[in-house]
């Protein structure tokens, strides 16, 4: 059973916000719940992930939306694409109605995809997400994310100048888009700009091995912006005692933490990002559409930006909280909030 | 020579590694139909030499001629083909094959470009059968094989090839004197076919029995060729010792056997089907030594005692104290002060890599050194004792063991078990391969631990050694102690006769190591 | 001692690992929601065919006494060369896949003379080359994309009469057609030889470096079908190093679940077949069970953790235990 | 072999450089090569900064591929570094979270998680027989596992404690960072028991034949099991002075050290199959790999030409000095 594309706006238009202005939207048969919803995700070993399925279990436990759920069931299969396309075609075999997944390769699935079309199976992507116009996609604009940082640089730099980059994993379609954002803004500035490139694989150990390396060979920087391993980075600078500079970055707790700490010595942040709670989004578009309402075939998430100066503690960051947490949980449009308790206190009791 | 045209001669050919001269000029020369015996030291280049003539090393200078023409070998494989065919004195089968695949694997049967299994073992049980090893089966995986089987298999692999020169280096230093009967019929069968063979061994009686032409060589040089029996055994080994040559047995002590009080004892010991209760006592100062066919339980035996075998019945008992000894460790321990000279001392006996220093300490670190750290004034102390007392040759204790000849590989094993004055040593075939001087020493060395009150065990597959060194002998067949030989009751006969377990008098025909 | 006695101890390894991986699989079917259907077989299969190829690859080297650490590189590598090449007219698609083949065959056999006869030591030799394959494999494709012939794709990750997975026909023709000549072979056999015992080999005057030198290139070749599957599965070539990594660390558990011996000359490719066969499986226990995900990896590991340690029963069979020093 | 090709010098030098190869020096040459080419790039990685910077970070590859060298020593290897480091970091921020006690034990009780790792994989090498290559697979695979299920669970503590940061970034030695102090520490301690103490030769004669120094009455399987369990143990003080280093703990802080360690190892021409190799090769091999990074990662090269270049010259000094001698 295929949804037929259908006019907008969509069910909840804030918060299934269309991509662009020529985004489909779609409108599935409604279907009775309650409902089997699958996650597939990949890797699971870092905290992103985890703090991710964590959100899951969390939002499936809300009672409202535990009432639409007979079954959430979560698998995770590591890096390996073709495990987790399997999954997925489990899911789909074993009858789900809807499965969200956090791709592992965007481009993968075109079989699958089939698969749970002909099946009439809603599929939901997001984080990294699915190029196709056959499933919806929960959508963070990276692109728009290594703009939102370019320009915070060319605002806080005016004119110019040496500027880190601390790329994440190469080879993957999120880093090159947030890699290109980052650049067009700069080239289009019009100033002139000499940047470093090293990799830090969206990992802090890694990203702040390579910072210290190219501030002891390439530095000082007057900019510098990172798309993962924050915490790291700025860790680096201030090892080598390099001067606090205009940082454009995502969204870890530490980082925040730093940000609101060295904001007065120069540490002027723009932390950026969508947290893994986008999860949550992605699950109430599934269950939208199984209801048989109108959404869009891609979601643009919100962006949950804090830049400097108003780095508010308990909101922005939890200093209780551990550095690698990812802040930005919440989509008020989407009426999701979760706190840093809610996700990673979820079996406090264990303690 | 005999003015026979020589098949394959060898002329000036030299050897060196690094400052070794393995050959030195050596010469050779080779007929069809006949045996040609090779004798020399440890260390006289005759590996070396025939390694050369068998495409494995190349020679530094000198040149071999076949049939008249010169030839060079870039590979065994090379030697393969021009029907030089050689029985390594390290074995040259592949553990984890079959019999069959390595009685082939030099040039397997083909068809569509694949083996030909069936072919291939029809082939194995030709050659087995040639080799009168008919009883080994060819699917057998040869890791699975005792070594004197092995042994078999190496010759039955030689024969496959089809050789013109077949080349024998200590073929037979692992074998008992029923399998080298087998084989030498299968020499001489070999010979009359009109093979030329080549014929390498530290035994003399062997010699004598097969031989038509005999080279010596020392110091990588032949020093001397003579038809066989035209020189007395003695002015042989002068001629490869070049030194005098004593009586080569120690004398042993008159002693009413018995009066020694039993220090190693084992009462009923039996172990899978391979021991079969098994009884025996050995008093301090004497040499009971263990005979019998190769693989009736010798081996098992001995590694039972030193705590290496699982689910033993039967006791073990010190200074008539019942032990179980779990494990070498526990063997060595001072409570029971056991050492054993193991099989093989390549892999069982050395690290080869490491110094000759590092092999003499190994075994007795634990006393060498204080809180874990090694003493080195004393383990430099220990090892010079040693080093004097079995006169060690070795450039220096710093260089790898693996560079020393067997002989001293050897003395190196022995002297690194009696650095812990072991009470009880158990010996397994410890003069394999090793010069006649060698042995003698070794023979002395025993003699000399017993009389210092040492309980000695000792399994030879070479009867002389049994006859000449042993207060008693044991003689084990098919797991059991089928015949307790004791003083003058040790006879050639009266072993052969008990390793077949054929009582006294009819022996059986063509049994060759009767000198 | 009956010759069928000799085959099954020479086959032991391989048997266990089969009767493992039914055990497995059954337990897997008869728990799925969806049970023993031909789409759940046909799933399973062609997940469990990827790590086959390159299991089988893995093999090869292994039975020469050696290790392969970039075999997950080369599957990766060809994947995005597949991802350039095969696609188009059946006549371009062909051309495609001899190339891509052509490219694993090569990787292999730049391994093979690196450590054969460069003399360098396997493991970080195929480090350092696995390295290099990746680059590559970075440069042809810095971000996932690609595309192929989609209808050879479909057909050889569908299924035969509706029933019958196709990849397992591949995977049976590879084992037809590459491994059973090549172990039936005179290098096949060399391979084996070296691996057992190498000196013993030389002096028997086997050709011993042609049959490593075989064994590397196959193994490269059979990577590379490993990574056109892969290409057929995903439709796609992406350079992800984790999952190179994840292949070549799960190859080796493959294969050793395949009662192939690390140390060399003794093993079989269908063994190893079978081990990764179990090894997918493992995974695919997930799926049926109700863990929470968080425990999910936990489980993965204990379950790996207790397949390897069942070849250990066999010790307690040992009586000598200097049979413990292989 | 070493000993007789370089024996005439024996008089003069210590007995650890006697031990080692001409492999080693070639490395060191390799080192100095690197530099060069460096510096032709910019001068600033001649800067004292720059090297002090570098030989900070290999003290952390340093402390973990001397253990990874303890286990290649004795024919094994042990895969199941990568999270022996991350458990040993985790666990120790971890230990943190339980007041002034807990913050004291951290560093303790984040090397005894690796040691635990170890000893797993210990027994499953000695007294299982399992190949080293797959159970410490395995053994990573779990170690992975329960991180997972702790970091989900527990909602841990993760950044590092003050003696973490110290030991990794502060200055005891005005000038030298105590990461390098402690690599120091280690390796004399290492170059130490490997040379001169029984547990040294044996494990030296355990990677030469287990099976002859079985029978010289070694209790091979303990030794094994204790090279394993210092190996592990290293891993995570790897790990606790990477978390200190980074100030926090995190799950993938492993991943980057497991072939790098190998590398180093057989770099500094330790023998893979066991029994041979000397630490001042290891030392050789660490920096290099190090160097090689860092140089690769400064000079703006995509990540295609970084690792295409990597594996390149891991294999052109191999080729160099790593090569087995000829059979014939
Ligand atoms: N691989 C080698 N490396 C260095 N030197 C060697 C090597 N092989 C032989 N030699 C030298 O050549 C000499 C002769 O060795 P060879 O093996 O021919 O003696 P051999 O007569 O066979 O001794 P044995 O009777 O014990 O077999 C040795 O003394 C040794 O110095
Ligand atoms: N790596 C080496 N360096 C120097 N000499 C060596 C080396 N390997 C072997 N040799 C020499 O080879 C000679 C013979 O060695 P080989 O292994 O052929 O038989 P063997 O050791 O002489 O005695 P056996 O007959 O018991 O084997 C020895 O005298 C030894 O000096
Ligand atoms: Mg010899
Ligand atoms: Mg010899």
């Amino acid at each position: 059973a295929e949804p037929e594309v259908v006019k907008g706006p969509a069910a909840e238009p804030d918060c299934f916000a269309p991509w662009s202005a020529d985004t489909q939207f779609f409108k599935f048969p409604k279907k009775e719940g309650p409902y089997r919803i699958a996650l597939a995700n990949g890797y699971i070993a870092n905290t992103w992930r985890i703090q991710m399925v964590q959100t899951a279990k969390a939002y499936a436990a809300q009672p409202d939306v535990a009432a639409k759920l007979k079954e959430f069931k979560v698998v995770s299969t590591g890096e390996d694409v073709p495990a987790q396309i399997s999954a997925i075609n489990n899911f789909i075999d074993s009858g789900y109605d809807a499965i969200v997944v956090n791709a592992q390769n965007p481009t993968a699935f075109g079989p699958v995809i089939k698969r749970a079309k002909e099946a009439g199976v809603v599929l939901v992507a997001f984080d990294n997400i699915l190029d196709t116009k056959d499933a919806i996609n929960v959508n963070v604009d990276q692109k728009g994310l290594g703009e939102l940082w370019g320009n915070w640089l060319i605002k806080h730099v005016p004119n110019g100048g040496k500027i880190l980059e601390v790329r994440g994993v190469a080879g993957t379609s999120v880093d090159t888009d947030r890699h290109n954002g980052i650049h067009e803004v700069l080239d289009a500035s019009g100033k002139k700009w000499e940047v470093t490139e090293v990799v830090g694989k969206w990992d802090d150990g890694v990203a702040q091995k390579a910072s210290a390396d190219a501030i002891a060979t390439n530095g000082p920087f007057d900019g510098v912006t990172g798309q993962g391993g924050d915490t790291g980075i700025v860790q680096a600078m201030i090892d080598a005692k390099h001067p606090f500079v205009p940082f454009g970055g995502e969204t870890e707790n530490g980082f925040r933490k730093f940000c609101a700490k060295f904001a007065a010595d120069g540490l002027k942040c723009s932390s950026a990002g969508t947290g893994p709670a986008q999860v949550a989004v992605a699950m109430k578009t599934a269950i939208a559409a199984l209801e048989g309402q109108v959404v869009p075939q891609a979601v643009k998430l919100p962006l949950a930006i804090v830049e400097d100066p108003n780095f508010k503690e308990g909101q922005d960051y939890f200093p209780d909280q551990s550095d690698n947490f990812f802040v930005g949980n919440s989509f008020p449009t989407c009426g999701i909030n979760f706190t840093a308790q809610e996700i990673m206190g979820q079996s406090k009791e264990n303690q | 020579m005999d003015g026979a045209v020589p098949l394959f001669r060898m002329e000036g050919i030299s050897k060196r590694y690094g400052g070794v001269r393995a050959l030195e000029k050596a010469e050779l020369s080779v007929t069809s139909g006949s045996i040609h015996a090779i004798l020399g030291e440890n260390g006289a280049g005759k590996s070396t030499l025939i390694k050369v003539m068998a495409g494995v090393v190349a020679p530094d200078e000198g040149r071999m001629m076949l049939d008249g023409s010169e030839v060079t070998f870039a590979s065994p494989a090379a030697a393969n083909q021009a029907g030089i065919v050689c029985i390594f004195q390290e074995l040259s089968l592949v553990p984890e094959l079959s019999v069959a695949d390595n009685i082939v694997i030099s040039d397997p049967p083909k068809r569509f470009g694949m083996i030909d299994r069936k072919a291939q073992r029809r082939i194995a049980e030709e050659a087995l059968a040639r080799a009168g090893a008919a009883d080994i089966h060819p699917l057998a995986l040869v890791k699975d094989l005792p070594l004197s089987r092995r042994q078999m298999v190496e010759i039955a692999k030689a024969l496959a090839r089809k050789p013109r020169i077949l080349i024998l280096d200590e073929a037979t230093s692992a074998l008992t004197a029923a399998d080298v009967a087998k084989i030498f019929g299968v020499l001489k069968r070999l010979r009359s076919e009109g093979l030329a063979l080549l014929y390498i061994s530290h035994r003399m009686n062997e010699i004598a029995e097969l031989a038509d032409q005999c080279t010596v060589f020392r110091n990588g040089r032949n020093v001397a060729s003579y038809v066989a029996g035209t020189k007395s055994d003695n002015e042989v080994v002068e001629l490869m010792i070049g030194r005098e040559y004593s009586h080569i047995f120690p004398p042993k002590p008159v002693r009413a056997p018995a009066t020694a009080a039993p220090v190693l004892e084992a009462r009923k010991l039996s172990w899978t089907d391979r021991l079969d209760n098994i009884s025996l006592t050995v008093g301090a100062g004497e040499v009971v030594g263990l005979g019998g066919l190769d693989g009736q339980g010798q081996r098992e035996l001995l590694l039972a005692f030193f705590g290496v075998l699982r689910g033993l019945s039967g006791q073990i008992l010190i200074d008539g104290k019942p032990v179980t000894i779990a494990s070498p460790a526990a063997a060595r321990d001072d409570r029971i002060g056991m050492a054993l000279i193991p099989e093989d001392r390549k892999t069982e006996g050395l690290m080869l890599p490491m110094t000759v220093r590092e092999n003499l300490s190994f075994a007795a670190l634990d006393r060498l050194s204080k809180a874990g750290i090694i003493d080195r004034a004393a383990e430099q102390r220990l090892i010079d004792d040693m080093v004097g007392l079995l006169a060690i040759k070795t450039a220096g204790l710093d260089i790898p063991v693996g560079a020393l000849s067997g002989g001293n590989q050897q003395k190196v094993v022995i002297a690194k078990w009696l650095m812990r004055q072991p009470r009880i040593i158990l010996l397994n075939d410890p003069t394999r391969g090793i010069d006649v001087g060698t042995k003698q020493e070794l023979y002395q060395l025993m003699r000399k631990l017993a009389d210092q009150g040492a309980a000695i065990l000792f399994y030879s597959t070479d009867y002389d050694e049994l006859i000449g060194c042993c207060d008693r002998v044991l003689v084990l067949y098919d797991g059991a102690v089928k015949r307790e030989l004791v003083g003058a009751e040790i006879t050639e006969r009266a072993l052969i006769a008990s390793a077949l377990n054929i009582h006294g008098e009819e022996m059986p025909v063509g049994q060759g190591a009767e000198a | 001692m009956k010759d069928w006695r000799y085959w099954l101890a020479e086959q032991r390894g391989t048997l266990l690992a089969f009767g493992i991986f039914i055990v497995m699989f059954i337990i897997y079917t008869s728990n799925h929601p969806a049970g023993f259907t031909a789409n759940v077989v046909q799933t399973a299969s062609n997940k469990g065919v990827l790590l086959a190829f390159v299991a089988m690859a893995q093999t090869l080297v292994v039975i020469t006494a050696g290790i392969d650490l970039s075999v997950g590189m080369i599957f990766l590598l060809t994947n995005c060369l597949a991802s350039w090449l095969v696609i188009g007219t059946g006549i371009e698609t062909a051309f495609g896949v001899v190339a891509v083949l052509g490219t694993g065959l090569l990787c292999g056999a730049i391994n093979g003379a690196i450590v054969i006869y460069g003399r360098l030591q396997p493991i970080v030799a195929t480090i350092a080359t696995g390295a290099v394959y990746f680059g590559i494999a970075l440069l042809l494709r810095p971000f996932p994309g690609g595309s192929v012939n989609e209808d050879l794709a479909d057909a050889l990750t569908g299924r035969l009469f509706g029933v019958l997975p196709a990849s397992l026909v591949v995977l049976l023709a590879v084992v037809l057609v590459i491994w059973v000549p090549f172990s039936r072979s005179v290098l096949g056999r060399a391979a084996y030889a070296a691996g057992s015992s190498e000196m013993a080999a030389y002096m028997s005057g086997v050709p011993i470096r042609r049959g490593k030198f075989a064994a590397y290139a196959l193994a490269g070749l059979l990577a590379a079908i490993g990574g056109l599957f892969l290409t057929f599965f995903t439709y796609t070539g992406e350079a992800a190093y984790a999952s190179g990594n994840a292949y070549t660390l799960f190859s080796i558990a493959a294969v050793v679940l395949g009662g192939v011996s690390l140390f060399g000359g003794k093993g079989s490719a269908i063994g190893a077949i079978f081990g990764a066969l179990a090894f997918r499986t493992i995974g695919d226990l997930l799926f049926v069970f109700d863990f929470d995900p968080l425990w999910q990896p936990l489980f993965q590991g204990v379950i790996l953790l207790i397949a390897v340690s069942l070849g250990a029963f066999a010790l307690f069979r040992v009586r000598n235990r200097l049979e413990w020093f292989l | 072999m070493s000993e007789t090709t370089i024996g005439g010098i024996a008089g003069r030098v210590p007995k650890f450089i006697r031990r080692a190869d001409p492999a080693v020096l070639t490395a060191f040459a390799c080192i100095v090569l690197l530099l060069f080419v460096g510096s032709l790039y910019s001068r600033s990685f001649l800067s004292p900064e720059y090297l002090l910077q570098q030989l900070k970070v290999a003290s952390f590859l340093g402390v973990i591929a001397t253990g990874m060298m303890l286990v290649i020593l004795l024919g094994q290897i042990d895969l199941s570094v990568p999270w022996s480091v991350a458990a040993g970091a985790m666990m120790a921020c971890a230990a943190a979270a339980y007041g002034p006690v807990g913050v004291a034990l951290a560093i303790p009780f984040g090397i005894f998680c690796g040691v635990a790792i170890g000893i797993v994989n210990g027994i499953g090498v000695a007294y299982l027989r399992i190949p080293s290559m797959i159970i410490t697979l395995a053994t990573n695979a779990v170690a992975q596992g329960l991180m997972v299920v702790y970091t989900g669970g527990f909602s841990p503590q993760d950044s590092a404690t003050r003696a973490m940061r110290y030991l990794a970034t502060g200055f005891a030695i005005p000038g030298v960072p105590n990461a390098v102090v402690i690599w120091a520490l280690i390796g004399a301690a290492t170059v130490f028991v490997l040379t001169r103490t029984g547990f040294g030769r044996t494990v030296y004669g355990i990677g030469n034949r287990e099976r002859a120094a079985y029978l010289s009455g070694i209790d091979t399987r303990r030794v094994v099991l204790i090279a394993f369990a210092i190996s592990g143990g290293l891993s995570a003080f790897g790990g606790v002075l990477l978390a200190g280093y980074a100030s926090k703990a995190a799950q993938s802080m492993g991943d980057a050290y497991l072939l790098p360690s190998i590398a180093a190892v057989v770099l500094g021409g330790t023998s893979i199959l066991g029994g041979r190799g000397s630490y001042l090769g290891t030392v050789a091999g660490v920096i290099l790999i190090t160097l090689l990074q860092s140089i690769l990662s400064v000079m703006q090269m995509p990540e295609a030409g970084r690792q295409i270049i990597y594996g390149g010259v891991i294999v052109a000094m191999l080729l160099l000095y790593g090569r087995a001698p000829a059979s014939r």
